[in-house]
């Protein structure tokens, strides 16, 4: 039985569908990867899983339990941990407080001293930096830090959400390093990625998302070669509300 | 024409009063700074403009006059400073709870009107059972005042500039330093972060809104043992006093909010001695009307309704 | 092609230059830089649309092409660059002198005015002079006005439905009502932001004919989508953004079928 | 029950068409032309007077408020810009306020375009914050301002009172025409407007500017537009108050609670609708003159407290007011 599953969900925007359709299934341990054009939904998808959009229909198991509709906070209880892009950092805060936010729903008992300890020694740069601002870091810095405050409750299971997104060529590498190392440790990682070639490189399979719908899974080896992966980004399919729009009134 | 009226006193005669007016502004400017430091910190975390801030204050007030004349004076403030933080969190807590939180995703007018209605509840229930006239504690528990070096400084004012600044301290150190102050400046920053981090944003709405009524609770029980009450008077000119000191501060800034309360406090009393005493308040609604106008960012309308 | 383009893309459109249409350009935007705080979200982009054309934009996410648009209108003003419009500089205008110049935009996700009827939306986008108070009072359109409210509705296939109030529209038939009421001012350009963003299919291709017949008739276009199929069907010139500057432009196959493109989608 | 009968009203007025709406409004006319020769009870007089007057105010703050989005908390000024010309003019300069009083409301209109050109660069609660603060600094003058009667303020000399060049009459009756009739007239030209261009306009700009500007409308334009007229209807209400009140000074004219009437009777009754001012008035006065008279002078609080009551759980549940704009057809 897989660890995760995601079981034909539909959600949208007032009356504008954008999920028609879902179906993931993750084992655990694995690395997997989204990939789709502009605004297939994949976003939408994980806004559904976390609990802050409320599908129409459809089901949400992790570990053969339903977890639609669970607050945040029952979810990180459960080990499922969302890690948002870089600009998601709470820029005032240190980046010491970034972390004690990222625990701030640790059982008693939590060895909060520790498991900060763990993170920065996982990412040596906060330690340098643990009293400064986490809006004073870099674009890949910033994204490390948003790894390391998703990671330090123990998670089972992340969700990424395009951890590359606007970063330079060269840090890219770093951060799919940081991913597959977090993986090696018995993470379960499920991301969504725009640089696909790069993600499909390290991820063992990969979802193909459009329009709403899954169109493809299988071995993240050769998808790219694959017409109706191609037919995917340059053929048919339609957009929906979060696509550019969104990620640029972001800035 | 208008005559301002500058009165008869010559400009030599005015300046030299301006220490006076310094220690005084430095003793009102941390009391308005309290006051509007509760006011940014609704402002900045729940963003909702809490019109009726002045009214939660004349509760604080009314509360001391009442316990002052009740138990003949006998009730220090020590207690009564605590007691009426603790009573005015309450209520910030439950006014978010039952009232705020159900217009929180509401059209904008349905916000402003929400807690216009509490200015008109609280004001005018304070009428109906105080009665229209103005209350004055006298001799309440610190008398007399000292001189130094020719300036007097009253007890209760020194006290209440003293008593404002260790409020101020903690509300900051709360802030700064413990986890829930953290998860407030969290959900100021990122709401939907701070959800996904497990916070509940709802919760600490409340909690915000409790912090921000419980400053009103100290401020106003200090500035009742020397300033008169007025049902009408004194809630308004409070809330424009802490809304000046917001917009001088940029707006849900609570750091800036102290500055801006500080600042107002120095307008206010310098442009008493060196213009004239009878336009004070007006000098405050001037300067936070010229901030309005000139502050480019945040308050202008670009059309993204 | 515009000789504004880096030099490499003027080789691969050499072989094209000569199918694109000399006729006039309508809309010339010239090294167009946004930069919002610390982020360039455009870097130097040019396009030029020409008269009677039907131009398009296209780029993976976070390209630019949205704020190219936004720029273009005058929903904020770029940080340097240039927009004409029939030659006559209209850069840093603010929307409605935009929209008064002669251009007109719809929206990705449609924004009517739902508490509107249909024809009151019509109504708001009717042309507006310096009318005094009163006139503006006593009076609702005109019947010139009145008369292309009524034609474009029926162009649109929304005339029965004049008078319902704009929110009972599905999202399809509020794109049809934002391109309805963009018509209705005749503009020189009309910009579309995605029109075939949550549309089903069929509307797609009612909305690809709509654009071919007012383009026969001699209308421009100038058009952001995501959906390769259409931008094929639909353009006679291509511009590819990517890193909010020009990747690529020429006609549509080969401005699609350049390496570049493929590259730039799917990353390294 | 209270949104029920908001609903039905919505309802009803929205299902009718022109000829049936001015039908109706003949036969309220008709009736309300008709009341003082059935009754010449003075508190049923007085009420009505002032309803009219309310509701009238409501009108001027609604095609702002309501029908812009601009939410004014400072109309008062424009209200004594209105009453002071109009009594100064007659007091001081004895000019007939027949003259006085359109005087007046072209004064406040031009009051309310310079206030409007300053802050309509504002948005939501910051433009509610100006206009409030704009509304204390004129307070605070007027209370100083001896030219004006400082706190005093302006009576109307006794001497010159009841003969038609002051526009002033003994009983209610004369000012129930007067005033019942700008009423009418006013409401006339809101159910105009709704439907022209202006209306329309006003509409799209509050529910998106930015998309109403890229329908090409100058967003500007319109909301100086609507704020003289807003101005002009309250600035004339300002003057016929002094001449139904007699003597005017800051208290009355400038005090917060004269912005919050201003709103209320809009807010109550339905904001952004032809009939929402007047209905609002009617609920409004009705009840704030019946605990007034029946639990003494002196307790003036207990009233407002209700109308807090009433504010708070029309924000909450019913934003719209009475009759509800949201939610019920806009336009016609």
């Amino acid at each position: 039985m897989a660890q995760f599953e995601v079981d034909d969900v539909h959600a949208g925007y007032d009356d504008l569908p954008v999920l028609k359709g879902v179906d993931v299934s993750v084992e655990a341990g694995e690395m997997v990867c989204m990939i789709g054009p502009n605004g297939a939904g994949k976003s939408t998808l994980f806004r559904v899983i976390y609990g802050l959009l409320s599908p129409t229909s459809g089901e949400v198991r992790y570990r053969n339990e339903s977890v639609l509709g669970l607050s945040q906070r029952a979810l990180l209880d459960h080990g499922i941990a969302y890690i948002l892009q870089r600009d998601a950092v709470f820029p005032d805060m240190t980046i010491r407080d970034n972390l004690e936010m990222g625990a701030y729903t640790a059982p008693d008992g939590y060895d909060l001293e520790a498991q900060i300890g763990q993170m920065y020694d996982l990412f040596p740069m906060l330690e340098e930096r643990a009293d400064q601002n986490a809006g004073t870091l870099s674009g890949g810095q910033r994204q490390m830090l948003e790894f390391a405050r998703g990671l330090i409750l123990d998670p089972d299971l992340i969700l990424l959400d395009e951890p590359t997104a606007g970063l330079a060529p060269k840090i890219i590498d770093q951060v799919f390093g940081k991913i597959e190392e977090i993986n090696e440790t018995g993470v379960t990682v499920l991301m969504i990625e725009q640089n696909v070639k790069t993600g499909l490189q390290y991820a063992d399979r990969a979802y193909v998302l459009e329009d709403g719908q899954t169109r493809f899974s299988g071995p993240a080896d050769n998808i790219l070669d694959r017409p109706e992966v191609r037919d995917a980004y340059l053929g048919g399919g339609t957009d929906e509300a979060d696509g550019e729009g969104g990620s640029e009134a972001r800035l | 024409m208008l005559e301002l009226e500058l009165g008869l006193i010559s400009l030599g005669g005015r300046l030299s009063l301006v220490p006076q007016a310094t220690v005084t502004a430095v003793v009102f400017g941390f009391v308005y700074a309290l006051v509007a430091a509760g006011l940014a910190l609704i402002w900045g975390v729940a963003d909702i403009v809490n019109f009726a801030h002045g009214e939660y204050m004349l509760i604080a007030m009314y509360v001391t006059a009442f316990v002052a004349s009740g138990f003949g004076g006998g009730a220090s403030p020590v207690v009564l400073v605590p007691l009426n933080a603790a009573l005015l969190f309450v209520l910030g807590y439950a006014t978010y709870r039952l009232i705020i939180s159900k217009v929180m995703d509401a059209p904008m007018l349905a916000q402003i009107f929400a807690t216009f209605a509490l200015v008109l509840i609280i004001r005018y229930s304070a009428l109906f059972v105080a009665g229209p006239t103005t209350v004055s504690i006298d001799n309440y528990v610190f008398e007399g005042q000292t001189q130094l070096a020719g300036i007097a400084v009253a007890h209760p004012e020194a006290i209440t500039g003293v008593v404002s600044v260790a409020a101020l301290g903690l509300l900051f150190a709360f802030l700064r330093s413990t986890r829930t102050g953290k998860a407030i400046r969290a959900t100021a920053q990122d709401r939907e972060v701070a959800q996904v981090m497990g916070i509940d944003t709802d919760h600490i709405f409340g909690l915000t809104w409790g912090l921000g009524l419980a400053a009103v609770g100290v401020a106003g029980t200090l500035v009742a043992t020397f300033s008169p009450i007025h049902p009408e008077l004194t809630p308004t000119s409070w809330t424009l006093i802490a809304f000046a000191a917001v917009a001088l501060g940029g707006f849900g800034s609570v750091l800036g909010a102290v500055a801006g309360g500080i600042l107002i406090a120095f307008v206010e009393n310098l442009g008493a001695v060196l213009l004239n005493p009878s336009y004070k308040e007006l000098y405050v609604f001037v300067v936070f009307i010229g901030v309005l106008l000139l502050k480019p960012e945040g308050v202008l309308n670009r059309g993204d309704a | 092609m515009s000789t504004d383009t880096e030099g490499e893309t003027e080789a691969d459109s050499a072989t094209t230059s000569a199918v694109r249409t000399d006729a006039a350009s309508v809309l010339e935007v010239d090294g167009l830089r946004k930069e919002f705080g610390g982020v360039t979200a455009l870097d130097g982009a040019s396009v030029e649309v020409r008269e009677g054309e039907i131009c398009t934009l296209v780029g993976p996410n976070g390209a630019g092409k949205t704020t190219l648009f936004n720029c273009v209108m005058g929903a904020f003003p770029p940080t340097a660059g240039s927009v004409r419009l029939r030659g006559e500089e209209i850069t840093g205008q603010q929307t409605h002198e935009t929209v008064q110049s002669g251009l007109s935009r719809t929206y990705q996700i449609p924004r009517v005015f739902p508490e509107l009827t249909v024809r009151a939306n019509m109504e708001v986008n009717q042309r507006h002079g310096d009318e005094s108070v009163l006139a503006t009072v006593f009076r609702r359109t005109d019947a010139e006005t009145e008369g292309d409210i009524d034609r474009w509705l029926e162009f649109v296939g929304l005339a029965s439905m004049a008078e319902a109030e704009a929110s009972e529209l599905s999202t399809g038939q509020q794109k049809l009502l934002n391109i309805a009421a963009a018509l209705l001012r005749d503009p020189d350009v009309l910009l579309l932001d995605e029109p075939t963003a949550g549309v089903n299919p069929g509307l797609v291709d009612d909305i690809a004919g709509m654009l071919a017949e007012l383009n026969e008739a001699g209308r421009t276009f100038f058009v952001v989508e995501h959906d390769m199929e259409f931008v094929r069907r639909i353009s006679d010139h291509v511009y590819v953004l990517a890193d909010g500057t020009n990747l690529v432009d020429g006609p549509p196959e080969a401005a699609l079928n350049d390496p570049r493109v493929l590259e730039s989608y799917f990353g390294r | 029950m209270a949104t029920a009968v908001g609903d039905r009203l919505t309802t009803v007025w929205t299902g009718l068409d022109r000829r049936h709406h001015l039908a109706l409004a003949a036969l309220v006319v008709g009736v309300l032309a008709v009341v003082p020769l059935v009754t010449n009870n003075e508190f049923l007089m007085n009420t009505l007077v002032l309803i009219f007057l309310f509701g009238t105010m409501g009108h001027g703050w609604n095609i702002l408020g309501g029908y812009a989005g601009q939410v004014s908390l400072g109309h008062a000024v424009m209200f004594a810009a209105g009453a002071y010309t109009t009594a100064i003019l007659f007091v001081y300069y004895g000019i007939t306020p027949i003259v006085g009083i359109p005087v007046g409301g072209v004064v406040a209109a031009v009051v309310g375009l310079a206030l409007g050109a300053a802050t309509f660069r504002l948005r939501y609660h910051y433009f509610a914050m100006a206009t409030l603060a704009a509304a204390l600094i004129v307070r605070v003058i007027f209370f100083r301002w001896e030219w004006v009667g400082g706190a005093t303020g302006i009576e109307y000399p006794f001497a010159e009172l009841g003969t038609l060049a002051s526009l002033t009459f003994r009983g209610n009756l004369p000012y129930y025409y007067l005033i019942g009739g700008f009423a009418l007239l006013t409401t006339l030209f809101v159910y105009v407007m709704d439907r022209s261009k202006l209306g329309t306009y006003l509409k799209a700009i509050n529910m998106d500017q930015a998309a109403a500007e890229s329908a090409g409308i100058d967003a500007f334009r319109y909301k100086s537009y609507a704020m003289g007229l807003s101005s002009l209807i309250t600035g004339v209400c300002g003057g016929l108050y002094a001449q139904y009140v007699l003597y005017i000074d800051p208290a009355s004219t400038l005090r917060l609670l004269r912005n919050i009437d201003i709103i209320m009777v809009a807010i109550v009754g339905g904001i952004g609708t032809v009939l929402g001012p007047l209905i609002g008035a009617g609920v409004f006065i009705t009840v704030r003159e019946y605990t007034r008279t029946s639990l003494s002078g002196t307790q003036t609080g207990l009233g407002y407290v209700i109308f807090g009551v009433v504010l708070l759980f029309i924000s909450m549940y019913r934003p719209g007011g009475i009759l509800n704009r949201y939610g019920g057809r806009w336009d016609d």
